[in-house]
């Protein structure tokens, strides 16, 4: 309650006295509180609402339970701080709703009270449905890099430190951001390249690794997973190739390797008039990074149909390289994402119903079921 | 934002006391912010033609004969006999608790209901949370005694979030006043 | 297309063939276009999203076909100008969504193109689930009327021709407005009478009839219609008594009738533990003017249910008092809404699954089902 | 609101050929506004590891194999074969035209599609109407030859309304462009 409101109600409950001071007996009367959060946990899971909706729902995976919100705008990205102390959102706004004068931003909330701490004003960003790689952090929750096409492709850079934006650089032909902690940040090529961006110089200097897939005919979807621990990127092709990325100042790329074939499986490839299990959905893959098991959502179907919700949950080791457990869903899922403590636990968003579903990442075992958690992407914390 | 204005609020209903204005539109007004008062038993309503309904605990409402005072997350906890919204216990909240970042509302809508533990009726401030995206979970709306907004205090469609930093609704805590008399 | 626009698209077409001149028979190509719609019909209906939802969708009720839409944002309250011309919205925009200054209007859109021809400021209003009675227009199209709780009451008088505020007029303890030619408008009053605003003076001068109903005993429904050619609105309260006021300098109310007994049940009234059939829902009643039929969504259950989704509509003829036809609803409607010519046809919104459903309003008929039609308010455009 | 910068773009393409910037990127931002070109044969795609994929009319894909050419209102309409969105068919619009007070975004993504009738390949410019709030029928989310942001001329997530008065998206419409050779 602020200062004047609560004068209000002192001054209103004196004039209520007043006139109808026996019909209440005041001392009964409990007084309204709010509540504040814990720093965000490993077994939190962050869900969008979707498309145009607003509010990202924080639930515990452990008891179903929702802990609070996040202030989402519709069309915003959200981003969580390494540290835990701040939820970042890009977003923009205009002043009359639909129309008016477009402003950008980052917005700073503190991750106890989730109250506003600052907008830091950005030229301008992207307009997509949810992509967690239009913002991330860097690895030391001092660095926001926010995706923008407008339409000319460029990264803003933030200091979060200071709560400002630094610059924009210009990043043709690429998008979907990683952190790169050795330079800057590492971001994905429609020449099928990995691009490297230093960050820290008076000019940003951006190197191209040699191209090692193909953008349009087999490309690697943006939900790739960046682990901080190993400084590594797992990613997935619209076929299923595995490929993993070793950040750096020089990114390598290791062969890629066929989730098809990890679970015994022909690899699948691009051709028409073929079926085979593909990975898709709009978050198709989540990784456990303390143990390396990527969770990715399977179905089958022909080639192009990356965005189908899954029908399977595959566990991939990435060390062994075998899918290790297959787990079928009772509704397919177009979103997934798993808590990264010890016991990992798997949400899913179902693609009818917009239940979204909690499962125990080792046994697939349903554990909570929550109404309406809100339809888009998940998050959780990385691993500290 | 238009912050609530605390002064101007004061001059009104001073103005209102002193001046032109009935206590009947006095109360009205006053009905409004009387979140420690019992607003309808006060309005000296004018019957035209229907007989006084029974308002006493024994006139049980469906509401009230249903009620339970166990689990504050379900439609039929007895406090929300006139809640109209996402329950805050299901959303971070409690049943006197904004969940964190949301802002209580000042004002609210009041609701009479009856505790099935002890069969007597209680005065229910029913207190908005506001400045955060609707809660996506527990709507109730249920209307005893809920009326239209020309008794506005009784209505539970406003959004109430006066006097808050933003008027965006999140969800409705249920704050037990005291006793109805 | 702005001109900027098709600078840009003349511009890139030209770059486009510089680079790709042979890979395109232009000549094929289409252009686009933006429709226009036709002045607002008798047999369209306007359907708000709902709480929360931003748009107005605009029905044809005979083939079930969508329009076209008005922009209409969440909290905000649409009214039909009688003469066809415009859409006005009057709304609260926050210049940051949920924060930021606040902002209130009305805009006016283009009945024809549905642009946008100006925002009139306006100093406040009241937020609240939909509510037709707190925007209205007067009968000859020139004022608008906006209601006003901040939390005091008031009513802000828009002069729609100069598209400027003209004056706030204070109105403590009456609220859902409705015109009356003679001299303004009306509206209903927590001491149970009907209040009389004289507009035009230097002075608002506001009357009062005699307290005719109880404000928390029985209360009206909001939800009242009124009738340009009669100069009268038909009123129901919570147990179904139906009143009919008649407009004017002084207006009178006739003595009231139920509707249950209009139906051959005995009169419902508000004691616990009775069972009787209830008007109810959010929308509760429609009139269709020139019959003098009311549509009325009726429900089983106790009284304080006023808000339960309608079972069966009983249409009531208000000159032989009569329910004349009664059509069991296969999903509870919680709005309806019956256009106003010679065949009318009734518009419900179903409270499971979100369809819009179109049904003959003499036969009772399903015509259309139209999945997600919107969850909230429906409107017509009243007969000129 | 931010205007599209026409002059802004025509320079950042024109410092882009002269310049430093090679042709694939320099093409990757023309790819943005290529409504009236192919992208994506365009791209002088490196190839590491897979087999050039069939993109022959006789290719078919699944999407192309049920579609038909009767009503544009239904999500297998054969020029929706890459469509993400509200129709606009079903909004008051059409197939290439935008409901009224709506906005036709002048760059758009891409796809190319099969004609049933004829079995040619045709190259579709995907026009997000822009400017009024969610069109809320007929969602269809096809996904022909749909790639990822980093090729944003084939991405169908994308909110693309880029130069319209207003970013918000109302639906979207397939405007015929020419055959893809």
């Amino acid at each position: 309650m602020t200062l004047a409101a609560a004068r209000v109600l002192s001054s209103l409950t004196i004039l209520a006295l007043m006139t109808a001071s026996s019909a209440v007996r005041a001392q009964e009367g409990e007084t309204s509180e709010v509540s504040k959060m814990e720093p965000p946990k490993p077994e939190w899971v962050f869900v969008r609402g979707g498309f145009g909706s607003e509010g990202t729902s924080i639930y515990d995976t452990k008891t179903g339970k929702m802990k609070g919100m996040v202030n989402t705008s519709a069309s915003s990205d959200m981003a969580l701080d390494p540290t835990g102390k701040f939820y970042y959102v890009s977003e923009t706004i205009w002043t009359k709703g639909n129309r008016g004068t477009r402003q950008d931003m980052v917005a700073v909330y503190d991750a106890i009270d989730l109250k506003l701490q600052a907008d830091i004003n950005i030229p301008d960003r992207l307009l997509v449905g949810e992509r967690k790689q239009n913002f991330i952090i860097s690895d030391d929750g001092k660095w926001g890099f926010v995706y923008n096409m407008s339409p000319a492709s460029s990264v803003n850079v933030v200091d979060l430190t200071k709560r400002k934006f630094v610059k924009a650089i210009e990043l043709p032909g690429c998008a979907a951001l990683m952190p790169n902690p050795a330079v800057g940040f590492s971001a994905l090529c429609s020449d099928g390249s990995l691009a490297t961006v230093t960050v820290g110089g008076a000019k940003p200097v951006i190197t191209h690794s040699a191209p090692f897939f193909s953008a349009t005919g087999d490309p690697i979807f943006e939900n790739f997973q960046y682990d901080k621990a190993k400084q590594q990127t797992v990613m997935m092709s619209y076929t299923g190739l595995i490929y993993t990325a070793t950040l750096g100042a020089t990114p390598t790329v290791a062969q890629p390797y066929s989730i098809q074939a990890a679970a015994g499986y022909a690899a699948a490839d691009t051709k028409p008039l073929a079926v085979d299990w593909y990975p898709g959905g709009r978050q198709p893959m989540a990784l456990h990074r303390p143990s390396g098991e990527l969770y990715v959502l399977m179905h089958m179907g022909e080639y192009w149909s990356h965005k189908a919700a899954g029908e399977e949950i595959w566990v991939l080791d990435t060390t062994s390289r075998k899918v290790v457990r297959r787990f079928p869903l009772k509704i397919p899922a177009a979103h997934i994402e798993v808590t990264q403590g010890a016991e990992p636990m798997i949400f899913l968003n179902e693609e009818e119903g917009g239940n979204g579903i909690i499962l125990d990442g080792k046994t697939g075992k349903e554990e909570h079921k929550i109404e309406r958690a809100g339809g888009g992407m998940a998050y959780t914390m990385p691993a500290s | 934002m238009k912050k609530f204005d605390a002064d101007g609020l004061g001059e009104s209903l001073l103005r209102g006391f002193a001046g032109r204005t009935s206590r009947r539109s006095l109360l009205s007004k006053l009905g409004l912010a009387l979140v420690a008062a019992p607003a309808f038993p006060l309005l000296p309503v004018s019957r035209a033609n229907a007989a006084k309904p029974d308002r006493s605990p024994e006139g049980k409402t469906a509401f009230a004969r249903a009620a339970q005072t166990k689990d504050d997350t379900e439609c039929n906890y007895w406090r929300y006999c006139a809640i109209d919204g996402a329950l805050c216990s299901c959303c971070g909240g409690g049943i006197h608790s904004c969940p964190a970042g949301a802002q209580p509302s000042p004002v609210s809508w009041v609701g009479t209901c009856i505790n099935p533990d002890d069969g007597k009726a209680y005065l229910i401030a029913y207190r908005d949370c506001c400045g955060k995206p609707l809660c996506n979970h527990c709507f109730c709306d249920n209307a005893d005694r809920e009326t239209q907004i020309y008794t506005p205090q009784l209505n539970n469609d406003i959004i109430w979030c006066f006097g808050t930093d933003s008027m965006q609704y999140h969800c409705s805590t249920a704050v037990l006043v005291g006793a109805a008399q």
